[in-house]
């Protein structure tokens, strides 16, 4: 998506539309791995509000698996993933 | 999605059939971008259990492609039998 | 929806608004009968990317058998299934 | 989704009133189709499990319609008590 | 949101835009509100289509629960729950 | 979301940006009601399980308010995390 590959003639309207929906895309991408990690890393008892040192490492080896993800499956794809 | 659906607006002017297309061809595109998420979204579900390291073992890279390559394969075949369906094609029992 | 049962002086512009209800109601259809029967159809151990027999004759009478859902529950409200 | 809280907007001119009204209209049926999508998803996922043949069995059948029927009972009455609670009145114990 | 704390200077189609945001997050919540609730409430043997007794008290105290953690999440959150 | 993504649009007309920048700030209220709706969800799924009175219990209130704390400080994590990686930061392992 955004400015590689596209055709010159591509209008200005386009480009926003175009845009707008790597910005949902992005938004949705976000809210699901948040929602996939929490699912994946906190503890559910909640026996306290702070995550504590195995949910904080939890969390950012799963953000950086599930960004691997992301361009593993781009790449099966044969686009890049929406730029990122 | 095919665009058969869409026959009972044969009759609308030129115009708006052009924006109705522009309109088809954008919900494909939101859709393709949604479909790519739960793709993702699927595939880390199944394949990744583990928190050790930060970096994807073998066995999990092979499993999320083995999982995104199955379910493109699904979802295409899905498509074709939707669209037969949706022209009230007979189906394989 | 879509044309029959309209009332005549139905503006273009509803037409139009309606029209892209019934695309958006399809697309979410699609996929939520994709995502359904893949969870209901493949085998999780992601052994081969194949789709093995079992699996390809599960797709089949899932998305047959959903669609008989889809249609039952459209007679069930009371309308047509939004029109398909 | 009951208009009440749209009180705060009356001071809004009538030409905006009625764009207002229509924009609930359209969120009202974009609202209705996703609620049957959903309803059939569900109805599907309970009562569908076995993949033998390409058609519902009588049983299966039965249990999409019971299921079905239920959730529009329940949609019912969670809309009920929803607006009450959306006019602070009380509610049963 | 809504009106309260709004700067004088907002412009109509700013109105507007909350406005229609606003109703999309209370039809957001209804649904998921309903999906919840059945959930926890509804039968799944689907022995009949009428709701039972326990049922429905099962409902009216869900949505009421429901409610409150929307309100209390609301207040964590430092903000009004969006205006309800 | 940081806006860094936008700098291959750096070359539009003042106006333009003022729109996509208009929308951006459309696209983060609308993202925030939504997430809002799910911690809602997710919380109350996760403590709300006894439905034989019609208000929250000590115990039910208290693993509601430890659940929305602990989704929103993994939620900020997870924001850093993904900023980071966006702009190819290396990451701690």
């Amino acid at each position: 998506m955004a400015n590689n590959g596209v055709q010159p003639e591509m209008g200005k309207e386009q480009i926003m539309f175009m845009a707008e929906k790597e910005m949902e895309y992005r938004v949705e991408l976000f809210n699901k791995l948040t929602q996939t990690c929490f699912r994946k890393c906190a503890e559910k008892s909640y026996k306290e509000s702070e995550l504590n040192m195995a949910e904080n490492s939890c969390i950012d080896r799963c953000v950086s698996k599930y960004w691997q993800v992301t361009n593993l499956v781009g790449q099966l794809l044969g686009t890049n993933p929406p730029s990122m | 999605m095919d665009k058969n659906m869409l026959g009972d607006l044969d009759n609308l002017p030129e115009e708006d059939k052009m924006k109705m297309a522009a309109m088809i061809d954008q919900l494909q595109i939101r859709d393709s971008l949604r479909m790519y998420n739960s793709l993702v979204e699927r595939c880390f579900t199944d394949c990744v259990d583990s928190f050790r390291r930060k970096t994807l073992d073998k066995q999990e890279e092979t499993c999320v492609r083995r999982c995104a390559e199955k379910f493109l394969k699904h979802s295409m075949r899905v498509g074709l039998r939707f669209s037969e369906l949706n022209q009230g094609a007979p189906t394989p029992d």
